[in-house]
């Protein structure tokens, strides 16, 4: 590892027990023209070595730009607050937003301890080059001194381990001749060349066909037990997450609205928005007749936020006067199950 | 006033030309000047008589001494008069190149020159001899003199012109064919009274440095005629041999030997063969036809790079180039009055670019020379300090600067009618307010005229200038209202129509063609305003210019007068082209000495025809009295009927050059018979380096 | 983006429901520069409409008296005193080396300036065409002479030049446009709903007429225009000179636009429910990509600007005494234009701005126009 | 792969000779256009010159010249000309054929444009690539700015700025290409110097209006680029952003610039013409307008029909190049 010298990274920051990551009161801003949206305000979670935590919400409630800030990649228009802690495989512990964005150091960490795979691996690839050509990249970047034969083997191997056949004519082969349940494979081959001890994983399964759905989350789970990676999983299909995750955190409008094991959320949501998600998932034994739930209204645009819940517009049990006229503080309701919800205060647990 | 001395000089001259044409000519006498340097220079400052240009080249070996390159001692032509003090040899004279009728007469050198004064003086010719009966010139050439290659140039290469490019045959018809040209001169033509008959002129090779030009009639001004018509009467026989098609083995039309002829040595050549052969010598002499290889080759010649000339600088550019590039014609024939040989300076640069871009460039200091657009002058005049130049003023003789003169020959048969009226005419001139017109076009350097002789030349007539110039719209409107075929009322657009015939209802409406050199936009459109005033549409066609102005006006179905910017008169019996019927925009006769195979006839008793009848009686004038009295009349025509309608009279010529340009004579007179600037000897200037 | 402009408290059911219309002109109001563009060309097109009341001097007037005079001053104040708007009366001089007219100020004399003058002086012109009226917006009483723009070498007010100028400059664009437009639409169409070897036909007329620069192809066309024509009717030929080369790229626009929306569902429906062909095409599909067109003419505009005036300038289109800013320039291409007659580089001015003007409206419809943005 | 190529450039190919022969047609058209054919012109040369133009000889020259045959047969005997025997026809203006003319302006006049491509290309896509990372800098307004009115000012009105502005700084105009005695010097170092200071204000003139619509495709492109999601992957793997930049940004920017490349030499042609008419260059475009003026519709249509040729040259060399440059675009034409 070679470190910047340029950045602050003298002071020690304290990361407790087994976590590999905390994000300690995140808040990032986007300036669109002369608007500022609050895209993330506040939010705090950790993540333990070998977990898996689901980060679950609708569009435009801030899971992205949560895991891209963690990354580093939000575009320049984005400026962020509170700390990003980080573990890496040496023990040392970063504060990820202290990083210089394109600096040696952060640079180092994407790819080798951080991975990232996103949304539309289509699009995740330059049409340019071969995806071998893409792929051998990241290790030639991080590993001087790999010569191209030595990458492109390594890749090879890592082809086949995502389950890519005849890799030894994909390997050449530009993006457009992929199909995406293969591209995303080989997106996750690319990231885990170097082994990372986090994995984000963007709404890896969205853009994609549902039976290739269920092979791609089949694919990382096996990869998890192999790798023995974290991974950050990004969805807004809360069915996936009960597949994938030990633990889950939902957001909405810019925090975590709810969190706890997926467990606790499943059986015993709190807030009125996780339970209007849980709602809205189709049923095997639904009724014909009835209506599938919808929750009402869009999540608003976060500008110029007034103290409120942020969800009140569209709450069923909004309380006039309360909720649109304060801020809500999360309260935990039972061990490792926190509630950001007026109604769970005092610790109420609902039933 | 220069300009009186001049054209009074210019009457009595022509008269003396006249009389020594009838009493035999003088030989001009060489031996007078002595070439090889005079008694008189000081002995210690040896005066350097070639350009060091081409001393190096004479030192390398690729050029023959001096010596050899001048013809014999007695036969050098020697410029006593414009010698300078003390002329320094090189420098490049960079100017403007205002087409092939600007740089051709820069560097031309005629067998003989016409005079400021309207007589002759040997030129390429040594000099001539006239017999008793005024039908023989015997023409002596110089001897060992050398066209531009190298050549010999000799009395073959003069014959050889006459008789194998210029008249090639002479019909039953009384037509010459001229093969080659693409013109023929019927100057040569002449008919006896006694008989009738008419016959061109025979040209016989006497010596090698003699020919003799037969006359079938005495014609007094045939060496004047030769002078402004066919300047350039040789042409290098070595050069044209194989691209010139003749069968020397058919009988020549003169029935004489073609050896006599100029002809010894030629063989049958057919047109294709000519042009395929002129291809063959160089691709950029590859022609459509023979008739379009003629008339570049054999006539436009000076603008071919590689023609052996007799000028004092030769074309060394192609006609593509931007810049064209004249170089010093090392056998250039003629010294300065110490034994220099001439030009002094080597090079000169034509250059093309658009006419306002001009003085631009002499203000930038970028030519050394150009010739002012009088429009231009005030903007010329304030850049003099800035570009080190000064603006020279030289006298024209014309007769007007801005001009409409409307074709007679125009074929519309109510056209024809309507500009055969002279309230017509009349009342194109006064609808002009003159004054107005000079302050926009010539910043009041003109003055309103009609277009007629300048004071103080042998032609003014009192009153002439003066006549139908008040501006009087109302009057102008009036003399249009008299005219039948014509509406007194107007159309939707503001113009008369047409009563009757096959023009009725239409707008009356005349399509100009303006002159390519000249600026003639501005002063159309404003005469386009002043003739809607009085109910006449005019419309400029596109300035078409080059060398397809007069034949569309022959054509006569589209151009129906022109604009005329110079009009150049010299004299109109020793050359009738604008005052007689020939270039009078019509194709009556034909125009710079030609004829025409089909001329047209004007109506009986019109006085066009009276004017067409004058020409041709010119053109067998056998004396003087003939001819002077066709002269008279041409002039009384022009006064009664004002064929050519003149609004401002003639400017000075504007020259403008730089300061380090020496020996320019301002005081030479401009006009197309005397070449321009080739009056003012530019193988005299020199460049102080 | 710009969705994002409007603050959420100024934001009421309206903006959710606002047309697409409504939508552009909203996001349109936002760019300062197109609607600064816009304000311009309004400004310059009702000046050019009612360019013969606001020019005091007709296309045909001139003068040998007043030939290259500079801008005359306005002034308010006569020996300190207010006098109202007013020109001094003008004495011409000669340089005696130069012959360049001289023209100076004759305090002497004061000649206030009338508005709405009513007189001879302007000449007589119809309104719209259509009705006489000898009303000009300003003169100077007497022989008094405001040349606010100085004048050219024939005496002519510039200004009066550059405002009756343009009425042909600011117009030919205009006509020339919707020709383009109306070939561009139907070509487009044509190819793009048919496909197939109409497509083909097409498409290779618009690579032939791709393939010809510009400017030496009107050239060619507009050297073979007769010299007799009438001034109206070289501005109709130009115009339609201009437009025959202009249409190959809206052509391609609306054909590609045709391909990409053939395939979305109402079109689809309105063809299984059987609505002609015209009408499908003029119904819904030529609306679903106005704005395009739109943007498209706007920006058509100034390249028909700079065609009509480079063609004047060269001498093949309009000629004096017919106006436009193209032959007002051919005046500027000569030194003594710039050393003394520097008023004369006005015209420029109008060019540029009229021409900026445009690519500013079009750049800020495009804008306003464009979902994505 | 070779083969397919190749097949892809045959078709090309195809077409682009199907599109040279309509191109023809519109020029012979054009050719024919003017009210007073050469014909007439020529019959009134003779008659001055004194030959009898009696209807025999006009109706043999009519034949001659084909004029007498219905447009299809004229066309076809002024195309065969040209493709057989290279010959464009006859200029009147000059007397030359127009083969000759062509000759004598084509190496300047495509020097010129050549040299203004490779200038246009090198000042607009480092500035658009520029502008594009330095979004909203004072760099990018400067040069949008300059975009703007580049692309707004005509060229000839250009010219005429830009030479005013050198008369006023250096006396000089800077007219033609050399200084007076340069052009027709033997090459030196000092006329190459002579002969950069003359191609400044051309070349600027001439590359504007491309080099301002240019760098703005660049800038949309480069812009466009920067925010795909590739450029997050690429950082995400922890690749430079300098690196990801230039490997892959620039390199797909490029490709619609690339397949610019035909089209703007339309633009260079247009402005090539106007320049060496106000800046009185040799190039063709004095020539073109001079034959234009005179009808001299020959040389004018020849010309005209060459540059068009060089376009469709310039677009099937830059489809080839698209082709070769992005796999994408190449596997769809394989395909066919």
């Amino acid at each position: 590892m070679f470190w910047n010298k340029k950045e602050n990274l003298d002071h020690q920051v304290e990361l407790s027990g087994d976590y590999l990551l905390e994000v300690r009161d995140l808040n990032v801003n986007i300036q669109v023209e002369e608007d500022t949206l609050h895209a993330v305000r506040g939010v705090n979670f950790v993540l333990r070595r070998g977990e898996t935590l689901g980060l679950v919400g609708e569009s435009g409630c801030g899971k992205s730009v949560t895991s891209k800030e963690i990354v580093g990649i939000n575009p320049g228009n984005c400026s962020s607050k509170g700390e990003v802690l980080f573990r890496t495989k040496t023990g040392k512990v970063f504060n990820l937003l202290e990083l210089e964005k394109d600096g040696v150091t952060y640079r180092a960490l994407r790819g080798t301890e951080i991975a990232m795979i996103f949304q539309e691996p289509m699009t995740a690839f330059s049409p340019l080059y071969t995806v071998g050509n893409q792929l051998s990249e990241i290790i030639l970047i991080h590993e001087p001194g790999t010569t191209k034969q030595q990458a492109r083997e390594r890749v090879l191997e890592m082809l086949k381990k995502v389950g890519i056949a005849n890799p030894e004519k994909r390997i050449d082969q530009y993006p457009h001749e992929f199909s995406g349940g293969m591209l995303q494979r080989a997106l996750i081959a690319m990231m885990l060349c170097c082994d990372p001890t986090l994995l984000i994983a963007d709404e890896p399964t969205t853009a994609l066909d549902v039976t290739i759905q269920a092979q791609i989350l089949e694919l990382m789970k096996s990869l998890q037990k192999e790798f023995g990676m974290s991974i950050l999983f990004i969805t807004h299909d809360l069915g996936t997450v009960a597949s994938m995750c030990d633990r889950v955190a939902v957001m909405y409008l810019g925090q975590i609205v709810e969190t706890g094991s997926v467990r606790q959320i499943f059986h015993n949501a709190q807030h009125p928005y996780t339970r209007g998600l849980l709602k809205s998932l189709p049923k095997m034994n639904q009724n014909r007749d009835e209506r599938l739930y919808a929750i009402r209204g869009v999540v608003p645009v976060p500008v110029g936020l007034k103290p409120s819940c942020g969800f009140h517009e569209r709450c069923e049990e909004c309380m006039a006067g309360k909720c649109d006229s304060m801020n809500v503080e999360p309260v935990e309701v039972e061990p490792g199950h926190f509630v950001r919800c007026l109604l769970s205060e005092e610790g109420k647990v609902r039933a | 006033m220069k300009l009186k001395k001049f054209l009074a000089l210019s009457l009595a001259l022509i008269m003396t030309a006249g009389i020594l044409a009838g009493c035999g000519g003088k030989e001009e006498t060489p031996a007078e000047t002595p070439a090889e340097t005079p008694a008189e220079t000081p002995a210690e400052v040896e005066i350097v008589k070639e350009s060091p240009m081409l001393a190096e080249l004479v030192a390398a070996g690729s050029l023959p001494e001096l010596s050899e390159r001048l013809p014999v001692a007695a036969d050098i032509m020697v410029e006593t008069d414009k010698t300078p003090e003390n002329p320094q040899y090189g420098g490049t004279l960079r100017r403007n190149n205002g087409g092939e009728w600007d740089y051709g007469p820069f560097t031309e050198e005629p067998l003989f020159r016409l005079t400021e004064d309207g007589g002759v003086t040997p030129n390429v010719a040594k000099g001539y001899d006239v017999s008793d009966d005024g039908l023989v010139y015997t023409i002596y050439l110089r001897e060992g003199m050398k066209w531009s290659d190298g050549e010999p140039f000799t009395a073959h290469d003069v014959a050889f012109y006459y008789n194998y490019m210029l008249v090639t045959d002479f019909t039953e018809e009384n037509k010459i064919v001229s093969g080659y040209n693409g013109t023929t001169y019927n100057w040569y033509k002449t008919t006896d009274p006694a008989d009738g008959v008419t016959k061109p002129a025979i040209v016989t090779v006497v010596d090698d440095y003699t020919v003799q030009i037969q006359l079938y009639a005495p014609k007094p001004l045939i060496l004047q005629n030769i002078a402004i018509d066919n300047k350039w009467m040789f042409a290098p026989k070595h050069w044209y041999k194989d691209i010139v098609a003749y069968d020397t083995s058919v009988e020549h039309w003169t029935g004489l030997s073609h050896d006599v002829l100029g002809g010894a040595g030629l063989t049958a050549v057919t047109e294709e063969e000519a042009v395929a052969n002129a291809a063959a010598r160089n691709a950029r002499f590859t022609f459509d036809d023979y008739t379009q290889l003629g008339n570049q080759l054999g006539y436009m010649y000076w603008s071919y790079k590689d023609r052996p000339t007799l000028r004092a600088w030769t074309m060394d550019s192609e006609k593509t180039d931007q810049t064209y590039v004249f170089v010093r014609n090392p056998y250039f024939w003629k010294t300065d009055a110490e034994g220099r040989q001439l030009p002094y300076i080597d090079t000169v640069e034509m250059v093309t670019m658009d006419n306002a871009l001009y003085s631009q460039e002499m203000i930038a200091g970028n030519l050394d020379m150009a010739s002012v657009d009088v429009g231009d002058f005030p903007t010329y005049k304030a850049g003099e300090a800035m570009g080190d130049y000064t603006v020279y003023s030289s006298v024209q003789p014309n007769w007007t600067s801005c001009s409409i003169e409307l074709n007679q020959s125009y074929k519309d048969p109510q056209y024809a009618e309507l500009f055969a009226n002279i309230d017509f005419r009349h009342a194109l001139s006064i609808a002009v307010d003159r004054n107005e017109m000079n302050e926009i076009l010539y910043a009041g350097l003109a003055e309103p005229a009609q277009a007629a002789a300048p004071a103080g030349t042998a032609q003014f007539i009192e009153g002439a200038r003066e006549k139908w110039t008040e501006y009087d719209p109302a009057a102008a409107n009036a003399l249009l209202d008299g005219i039948e075929m014509i509406s007194n009322d107007r159309n939707a657009d503001g113009y008369r129509t047409f009563t009757s015939g096959a023009n009725a209802g239409k707008p009356v409406l005349i399509n100009l063609e303006g002159h390519e050199k000249c600026n003639s936009a501005e002063a159309i459109a404003l005469m386009a305003q002043y003739y809607k005033e009085i109910g006449i549409q005019l419309i400029e066609i596109t300035n078409t210019a080059r060398n397809t102005r007069q034949q569309k006006v022959t054509n006569g179905n589209e151009i129906m007068a022109l604009y005329e910017e110079n009009l150049n008169v010299f004299n109109p019996y020793v050359r009738p082209d604008r005052v007689g019927a020939n270039r009078n925009i019509c194709t009556w006769v034909g125009k710079y000495g030609l004829e025409h195979a089909e001329p047209m006839t004007p109506a009986a008793g019109s006085e066009m025809e009276e004017i067409v009848n004058l020409t041709k009686e010119l053109s067998t004038a056998a004396t003087m009295e003939t001819a002077e009295a066709v002269g008279e009349a041409f002039l009384q025509s022009h006064l009664d009927n004002t064929w050519i309608v003149g609004y401002l009279s003639v400017t000075s010529k504007y020259t403008a050059l730089g300061n380090d340009v020496k020996n320019f004579d301002a005081d030479h007179i401009s006009c197309d018979e005397l070449r321009f600037y080739g009056n003012a000897k530019p193988y005299t200037w020199f460049m102080e380096q | 983006m710009a969705l994002f402009k409007k603050k959420n408290k100024e934001r009421d059911d309206s903006y959710y429901y606002a047309s697409q219309w409504q939508l552009m002109y909203q996001k349109f109001r936002k760019h300062k520069l197109a609607m600064a563009s816009a304000v311009l060309l309004i400004v310059f097109y009702t000046i050019a409409i009612f360019g013969n009341f606001v020019a005091p001097q007709g296309t045909e007037q001139f003068s040998g008296e007043y030939v290259n005079c500079g801008p005359t001053p306005i002034h308010f104040f006569h020996e300190g005193e207010w006098e109202g708007p007013f020109v001094y009366g003008l004495k011409r001089d000669r340089d005696p080396v130069t012959y360049m007219n001289i023209f100076v100020e004759d305090t002497e004399k004061i000649c206030h300036i009338d508005f709405f003058a009513e007189g001879d002086k302007g000449g007589e012109y119809k309104i719209l065409g259509l009705i006489p009226c000898n009303i000009h917006l300003f003169q100077a009483e007497g022989d008094g002479q405001v040349f606010l723009f100085g004048t050219d070498g024939m005496g002519r007010d510039l200004f009066s030049r550059v405002v009756l100028g343009a009425q042909i400059s600011l117009f030919i664009p205009v006509v020339g446009m919707i020709l383009t437009v109306a070939l561009g639409l139907l070509m487009g169409s044509l190819a793009g709903y048919f496909g197939g070897w109409v497509d083909n036909v097409i498409q290779r007329l618009i690579e032939v007429v791709r393939s010809f620069p510009n400017v030496p192809l009107w050239m060619a066309l507009s050297a073979a225009l007769p010299a007799t024509l009438k001034p109206a009717q070289v501005f109709m030929l130009m115009t339609i000179i201009l437009s025959l080369i202009s249409w190959p790229n809206l052509a391609r626009t609306v054909r590609s636009q045709f391909f990409s929306i053939k395939k979305e569902d109402f079109i689809m429906a309105a063809r299984i429910s059987g609505a002609p062909a015209s009408a499908i095409v003029l119904r819904h599909m030529i609306p679903s990509f106005l704005s395009y067109i739109i943007v498209n003419m706007t920006l058509t505009i100034p390249s028909l600007i700079v065609g009509e005036t480079t063609l004047s300038f060269l001498g093949l289109g309009l000629r004096s005494p017919a106006t436009s800013w193209g032959v007002l320039l051919q005046e500027t291409n000569k030194l003594e234009t710039i050393m003394f007659y520097g008023w004369k580089l006005i015209p420029m001015i109008f060019v540029f701005l009229a021409v900026l003007a445009f690519n500013f409206l079009g750049d800020g419809l495009r804008d306003a126009a464009d979902p994505y943005k | 792969m070779n083969k397919n190529f190749l097949m892809f450039a045959l078709r090309k190919l195809a077409t682009m000779i199907l599109t040279v022969f309509l191109i023809s047609f519109v020029v012979f058209f054009i050719i024919t256009l003017p009210p007073g054919d050469f014909l007439t012109n020529y019959i009134g040369r003779m008659a001055e010159a004194g030959e009898a133009v009696s209807p025999e000889l006009i109706a043999e020259l009519k034949a001659h010249y084909g004029l007498d045959q219905p447009f299809v047969v004229q066309y076809w005997k002024w195309i065969s000309n040209i493709v057989f025997h290279g010959d464009f026809g006859y200029s009147f203006l000059l007397s030359m054929p127009v083969t000759s003319v062509i000759k004598a302006y084509i190496v300047p006049t495509m020097v010129l444009s050549l040299v203004t491509m490779i200038f246009t290309y090198a000042i607009s896509i480092p500035i658009g690539i520029y502008s594009a990372v330095h979004q909203y800098s004072v760099g990018d307004y400067l040069f949008t700015t300059i975009g703007f009115i580049g692309m707004a000012v005509p060229n000839f009105l250009m010219g005429i700025i830009l030479m005013f502005i050198s008369f006023k700084l250096t006396g000089n105009t800077m007219l033609g290409l050399y200084s007076p005695g340069m052009e027709n010097a033997a090459w030196s170092m000092a006329k190459f110097i002579d002969l950069m200071k003359h191609s400044v204000i051309p070349i600027l003139v001439i590359g504007l209006m491309n080099t301002c619509s240019l760098m703005r495709t660049m800038r949309g492109q480069m812009l466009d680029e920067l925010g795909k999601n590739y450029v997050m992957a690429a950082r995400a793997k922890g690749l430079k952003a300098k690196a990801i930049r230039y490997k892959y940004c620039v390199r797909a920017a490029m490709n619609p610039v690339a397949s610019s490349i035909g089209w703007s030499l339309v633009n260079i042609f247009t402005g090539t013409t106007i320049v060496a008419i106000v800046l009185n260059l040799p190039s063709m475009g004095r020539v073109m307008h001079e034959a234009l003026l005179d009808q001299d519709m020959y040389l004018a249509g020849s010309w005209l029909f060459l540059m068009a040729i060089m376009t469709v040259l310039g677009t099937f060399i830059s489809d080839l190049l698209l082709a070769w440059l992005d796999p994408r675009a190449r596997s769809e034409y394989l395909k066919g």
